[in-house]
């Protein structure tokens, strides 16, 4: 496939926007969902998305990786439109998602799961993409095992996906989403029912990442968000009530008010 | 070509196939709704509504009786089918439902043979409503009038009763969640056996209603659950308002479809119903998974 | 409406896992085509009725393979199987009276037949799921049926007759092959048999290729799979069609074998037929429908001379679906891997069955 | 050999009571039937062990050298089509009861299999019958796309003799054209054009058609526009109903619609049912005259058509109603064994004995080359009226009944009465020239 893989960490050097909506809506019936957002995401850095339950952040994610269709509005990444694509032509892009709820393969063991992903690079329709052996396609698999030593599941590679623990999981799926090849990784509460001994963990792996590739987080753990984002967005009721840097959030009225006050 | 009479009639001939079609997915959404069984015995059970009626109309002489009695024995069948065998299969792939009722739907069929024969039959219309009703150029029979009227009385009971009672939310509640009938306290073992039981007893009902209009044989029950299952997809599964609109629309169809292309007709049901899909793919009244 | 999608996955209740078939099931198979083809010249001398029986057990086999694939592998409960085995029948009816009896023209187009017509339903259907997409392939292939038995291809084209209207197209030669008599029914067995292991190994290898792993991952978990990349409406398409193709063989090895292609071949009932023979056989194993398709096929045989032979069959369904929950596939493995159990297993089969009947579950 | 005799009488010792001698009850089970029915499931037992499971029971396997003729019926018996299986293997076992069980002094064994009155299934029957039971004639089927579908397999094998017992459809003859092929029945020509003169002289000069939309109606409704417009009627108009159809308002608009003075329909079986009821139930009655094959009101749908019957013409080769002494005497025979009067399908399934019976006898064997040959241009003693296989066609040159449905005091409140019998009209050959 021709698709520019994650290559050279240059986050420093450029403040270019990766992705940017301009003036979204997204109506269920008469529900509106997202209204009238537009927002950038700076290319190299963590930025977070945070809100109220029922804000829109999920709703933006299904948005940003086309799951749903925008009501009105644009969206592009690399100044390229990309709503109204179809989901997989946006991870070919390399706008790719991980999930709140686990949602891979249970029955495949960890090793097939990333390997899929992997596989995704390396096969699509040719002749002999039907006929040899998925084992024997070298690329994918090669490319999987250095996944799983990046999420740290190389240990547990051979077990069943659905027995793996929780924090494991979690590890899986951010493993899938990463063997997607992003350069731009949104990731739905990736610390969610964590421990703190595994949120820690997570973390960790979270900042690994961020030195190559650009990263959205949807979080509610507040500390974390104030710890490792560099910018953070503010969102409530489907809108965009608040943007900047960790510092001005924290002092941002609206957002008390919305959000932290609440609670 | 087509004159006003004829219009009239394969309208009215629309509405009727359309409300007694409904009788019949009532109970077959419902099924699926809630027990998520996919009833390809419920044609059978059409089928034995018009034997038992027949029997009952020529043992006792009375269509009347027949009537009443007839979805009873019926709505026991459905029972004693739901207990003894639909039960022991929840929770498991609904998909085995299709092989259970399949299989169900093969022996009915041929016990219908051995019990009452092969040749057709028929339910004799009363008196009372026998003869044709002539207005103008239009003549139509008087029995199919008085179909008309009680399936769309029917129809138009249990609508209420759902929209309204209690049972009716239990029903509604239950066609999205099953927990929520548990938490609302009823057995939900009881409500599976009587929505089984109602569904059975009404499609009795339209087989004896249709068996005095129509010969009793024992192709009827494969013939009607194609069309039923047309008209469940078509409104949307689970849904028993789109049941009875899309019930209509293909009694319709069928109706105006034998005026244009009689050969044709079942073709432009499948079309309906693919063009439906290919638009709605959960039909017409069906929950979509965006919501 | 609950999971309308999660209910028709076949994963709850596939015997399988991630390697198609092991080494020993393998050797099995193999095992099992070199009894069949020893069985053939056996049984042509002593029961030659029986060799019939054999190539149209053959035959269904491939077809419930062919369905098998797309369900069993990709999750597509096609309803509208028949199409596929009926437009396969038919291109072969058509070019043997037309053109050539050469089976090596006839069945490749029979197969290609059957790819097209899968990939034109396909196209349509595969964005609904689940019952929705079942009753989408059934609402063409009935389309197919009521056009083959109206003639309308005929009346669209202003020729006399294309499909032969409802008495189809009758007293079709068989094939001609080399050098080779093939109404010489051992040959046409033969040559069965020997399509059939072919087919099988084809997609058995299919469904450890890449591509399979893909059909397997949206078997499982549609969403993801297209969230990591891969444009699933074209995979379950491309899916959807080599079974057509399989099918579409069925077709064209079954009608020269019958004398006959007609409308009943397009009929729901025999797509219904053969999701009952998958069922039966215990899906997503590939060798359990064909097991199954075998089982109805001879069941079907046996009791054609019996009084209410209906109520039996359907009798056998509902017993095998209640107390063999995973098809005969599933108790063939249970009986292998604890054969001493059997009798224990039965009885608990039992219990439990009285026991959820009381509602006690 | 002689030893095969044995358990061919002795009917307990190799089978199980048959379909049609426990379904009527009639049949006492002592008595020693001749009738065997050999299910799959006994052969099943394995290749090796059938014949020891069986022992001499399989006699018939290899032809029937040692004197006992195997028939093979290829019908159906389960579904709407099963009564008329049934009927035909009722008559024909009628003959062989009065016969001590024999034909032409042999043991007879049938043999029977469910065709589901199903092409595809048809096939398959009949290459078991004639493959694996060695049949030595076959009777049946019932539906004519059936016995299109068997022509090529009766003609592969070439063992047996076919007495077509009841598919009409001319094609059989146009097309097949088959030495071994006899009807002991009709063809699609004789249950309608026959009836166009008679209509025109006697009912009405022009005529609406209604038929049921597949191969036999379309040729029904063909064959009678053709004599009737030949006769100097006229064709206002015709009206095709599907197959199978069960309401039939929005036609019978456009029957009434035609304007004509008589109608002439081919609807068979339940179509018949549905279709005569709601012509009545439409008011059609009063407007116009109902004439029809005799498929329309036959024994099979009057029950249920009951009095929406009356006063309906159509033509057959069959009523049982006829008052000569042979046919009188059959029904009474045949209403000693069952319950209800036989219907025609009764008389073609007991015609195919009678001529079974003669060709057999004639020969002394069962070589089907000769067979035909004895029966081509055979006259058969029939209920019905005498009849001939055409030496050409090998249809059947009957004499043909009008009939009108009138009141009865029997438990039927209906039965048909000839009016006027057709003698023999002239068949056409459409190009077969055995």
């Amino acid at each position: 496939m021709n698709r520019t893989k994650p290559e050279t960490p240059d986050s420093e050097t450029t403040d270019e926007t990766l992705l940017r909506t301009d003036d979204v809506t997204k109506k269920f019936g008469q529900l509106t969902a997202i209204n009238d957002v537009s927002m950038s995401i700076p290319e190299g850095e963590i930025t977070s998305i945070i809100g109220p339950n029922g804000a829109g952040k999920t709703t933006l994610f299904n948005l940003f990786t086309g799951k749903y269709e925008p009501t009105s509005g644009q969206i592009r990444f690399r100044d390229e439109r990309i709503d109204g694509m179809a989901p997989h032509d946006i991870v070919d892009k390399g706008v790719v998602r991980s999930f709140q709820i686990t949602n891979f393969f249970d029955d495949l063991t960890t090793r097939e799961n990333v390997r899929l992903a992997t596989q995704a690079q390396y096969s699509g329709f040719g002749a002999s993409d039907f006929l040899r052996h998925y084992t024997s396609l070298d690329g994918a698999v090669d490319d999987a095992e250095a996944v799983l030593e990046r999420v740290h599941l190389l240990d547990v590679a051979d077990r069943q996906a659905s027995n793996l623990s929780y924090g494991q999981r979690r590890h899986l799926e951010i493993g899938i989403a990463l063997a997607a090849g992003p350069d731009l990784l949104l990731m739905d509460e990736p610390t969610a029912g964590m421990s703190p001994e595994e949120t820690l963990d997570t973390v960790e792996l979270i900042e690994e990442i961020a030195s190559d590739t650009t990263l959205v987080l949807i979080e509610h753990d507040m500390d974390i968000v104030m710890d490792i984002s560099e910018f953070i967005v503010v969102m409530n009721e489907g809108e965009l009530i608040a943007r900047g840097d960790p510092a001005e959030i924290r002092t941002d009225d609206r957002v008390q008010r919305a959000y932290l006050g609440g609670e | 070509m087509v004159d006003a009479t004829t219009l009239i009639r394969a309208t009215l001939l629309g509405l009727q196939l359309g409300m007694t079609l409904a009788l019949v997915a009532a109970g077959l959404t419902l099924i699926f709704g809630m027990l998520d069984v996919i009833n390809f015995a419920h044609g059978a059970l059409y089928m034995l509504g018009a034997y038992f009626g027949v029997t009952v109309a020529t043992e006792l002489g009375s269509f009347w009786l027949a009537l009443v009695i007839a979805p009873l024995l019926v709505a026991v069948v459905g029972g004693a089918i739901e207990i003894l065998s639909l039960r022991p299969l929840y929770g498991r792939n609904p998909l085995y439902h299709i092989l259970l009722t399949f299989g169900i739907a093969i022996m009915t069929q041929g016990l219908v043979v051995e019990i009452w024969g092969a040749q057709s039959l028929r339910i004799q219309v009363p008196d009372a409503l026998s003869g044709t009703l002539t207005y103008g150029s239009l003549s139509y029979p008087v029995y199919w009038m008085f179909v008309l009227a009680v399936s769309t009385v029917l129809i138009g009971a249990i609508w209420l009763a759902i929209s309204r009672s209690d049972i009716g939310i239990i029903i509604r509640a239950s066609a999205h969640d099953t927990e929520m009938v548990d938490a609302l306290g009823f057995d939900v073992s009881r409500v599976f056996t009587g929505v089984v039981v109602f569904g059975a007893a009404l499609a009795g009902v339209a087989g004896v209603l249709l068996g005095a209009s129509r010969s009793v044989n024992p192709g009827m029950g494969f013939g009607v659950i194609i069309q039923a299952f047309v008209i469940v997809v078509i409104g949307g599964l689970g849904s028993f308002r789109g049941a009875v609109f899309s019930a209509l629309l293909i009694g319709l169809v069928t109706a105006y479809g034998a005026l244009i292309a009689p050969s044709l007709t079942d073709l432009f049901m499948f079309a309906l119903m693919a063009v439906v899909l290919i638009i709605k793919p959960s039909g017409l009244f069906g929950a979509t998974e965006a919501a | 409406m609950r999971e309308i999608v999660a209910m028709f996955d076949p994963r709850r209740t596939s015997v399988g896992d991630s390697q198609i078939l092991t080494s020993r099931g393998r050797l099995a198979v193999f095992g099992l085509i070199v009894l069949l083809g020893v069985l053939g010249p056996v049984v042509a001398i002593v029961e030659p009725y029986w060799l019939y029986i054999l190539v149209q057990v053959l035959v269904f086999a491939l077809l419930a393979l062919s369905l098998d694939f797309v369900f069993g592998y990709a999750g597509l409960l096609s309803f509208g199987h028949a199409a596929m085995f009926g437009a396969g029948g038919y291109s072969a009816a058509l070019l043997i009276t037309e053109v050539t009896p050469n089976a090596l023209v006839v069945l490749p187009v029979a197969m290609l037949t059957g790819v097209a017509v899968a990939a034109v339903i396909g196209w349509f259907s595969v964005r609904s799921r689940g019952i929705y997409f079942a009753m989408l392939t059934l609402a063409f292939a009935q389309m197919f049926y009521v056009a083959a038995f109206a003639d309308l291809p005929a009346t669209l084209l202003g020729v006399e007759s294309i499909t032969g209207g409802d008495n189809g197209i009758y007293g079709i030669a068989l094939y001609e092959l080399i050098g080779i008599d093939l109404s010489d029914r051992i040959n046409y067995y033969f040559l069965t048999l020997l399509l059939v292991a072919l087919s099988l190994a084809f997609l058995v290898r299919l469904a450890n290729s890449p591509f399979g792993r893909v059909l397997q991952g949206i078997r499982e978990n549609e969403e993801r799979v297209a969230f990591i990349g891969y444009d699933v409406r074209r995979y379950k398409v491309v899916g959807f069609a080599i079974s057509g193709g399989f099918a579409g063989l069925a077709g064209g090895l079954y009608v020269p074998f019958q004398s006959l292609a007609h409308p009943q071949f397009l009929h729901w009932t025999v797509s219904g037929e053969l999701v009952v023979m998958l069922l039966l056989g215990g899906m997503g194993t590939l060798w359990g429908p064909m097991l199954g398709a075998a089982s109805v096929i001879i069941l079907e045989e046996m009791l054609g001379g019996i009084a209410a032979w209906e109520v039996i069959l359907g009798g056998i369904f509902v017993v095998v679906v209640i107390f063999a929950p995973r098809g005969l596939a599933g108790v063939l493995i249970s009986l292998k891997e604890d054969p001493r159990n059997a009798l224990t297993n039965a009885k608990n089969a039992i219990e439990n069955y009285v026991r959820k009947v009381r509602g006690k579950s | 050999m002689v030893e095969n005799y044995k358990c061919v009488i002795d009917y307990d010792l190799c089978m199980t009571p048959k379909r049609s001698t426990t379904k009527g009850g009639q049949r006492d089970a002592s008595q020693p039937s001749t009738t065997t029915s050999r299910r799959r499931f006994l052969l099943s037992s394995g290749v090796a062990g059938t014949a020891a499971a069986l022992g001499g029971c399989l006699g018939g396997i290899t032809g029937s050298d040692d004197g006992t003729l195997t028939v093979g019926y290829v019908l159906p018996f389960s579904g709407t089509y099963s009564l008329l299986g049934e009927s035909i293997v009722n008559g024909f076992e009628l003959f062989l009861d009065q016969n001590d069980g024999q034909i032409a002094g042999r043991e007879v064994e049938t043999v029977q299999s469910d065709t589901e009155a199903d092409t595809d299934r048809g096939v398959s029957v009949t290459r078991q019958m004639l493959v694996d039971e060695g049949a030595d004639v076959l009777v049946g089927p019932v539906s004519s796309a059936v016995a299109i579908a068997m022509m090529q397999t009766v003609e592969n094998e070439a063992s047996a003799i076919w007495l077509n017992a009841n598919a009409g459809d001319y094609r059989v003859v146009k097309e097949g054209c088959l030495k071994y092929h006899f009807r002991t029945s009709f063809n699609d020509w004789q249950t309608s054009a026959p009836l166009a003169p008679w209509v025109y002289d006697n009912v009405a000069d022009n005529v609406v058609l209604a038929y049921a939309d597949y191969a036999f109606g379309q040729n029904s409704k063909n064959f009678f526009a053709e004599a009737f417009e030949e006769a100097g009627g006229e064709v206002v108009g015709e009206v095709g109903v599907p197959l199978g159809s069960d309401d039939y308002s929005p036609y019978l608009g456009e029957i009434e619609d035609s304007g004509a003075d008589a109608v002439f329909s081919f609807f068979a079986g339940s179509d018949a049912v549905n279709y005569v009821s709601q012509f009545s139930d439409f008011g059609l009655d009063d407007k116009m005259t109902q004439t029809g094959s005799g498929f329309l009101l036959s024994e099979d749908t009057l029950p249920a058509q009951g009095e929406a019957a009356l006063g309906k013409y159509s033509i057959l080769h069959y009523t049982p109603t006829k008052q000569n002494d042979r046919n009188q005497e059959f029904v009474e025979n045949y209403m000693s064994e069952h319950d209800s009067r036989p219907n025609v399908y009764a008389v073609q399934g007991y015609d195919s004995a009678q001529a079974f019976n003669a060709a057999v006898d004639d020969v002394d064997g069962t070589d089907p080359d000769d067979l035909a040959d004895s029966l081509s241009g055979m006259e058969i003693d029939s209920p019905r009226g005498s009849f001939q296989f055409h030496p050409e066609t090998n249809d059947p040159i009957q004499d043909m009944d009008i009939r009108q449905v009138v009141e009865s005091d029997g438990e039927v409140p209906v039965e048909n009465e000839v009016v006027e019998t057709l003698e023999r009209p002239e068949l056409p050959t459409w190009g077969c020239s055995l």
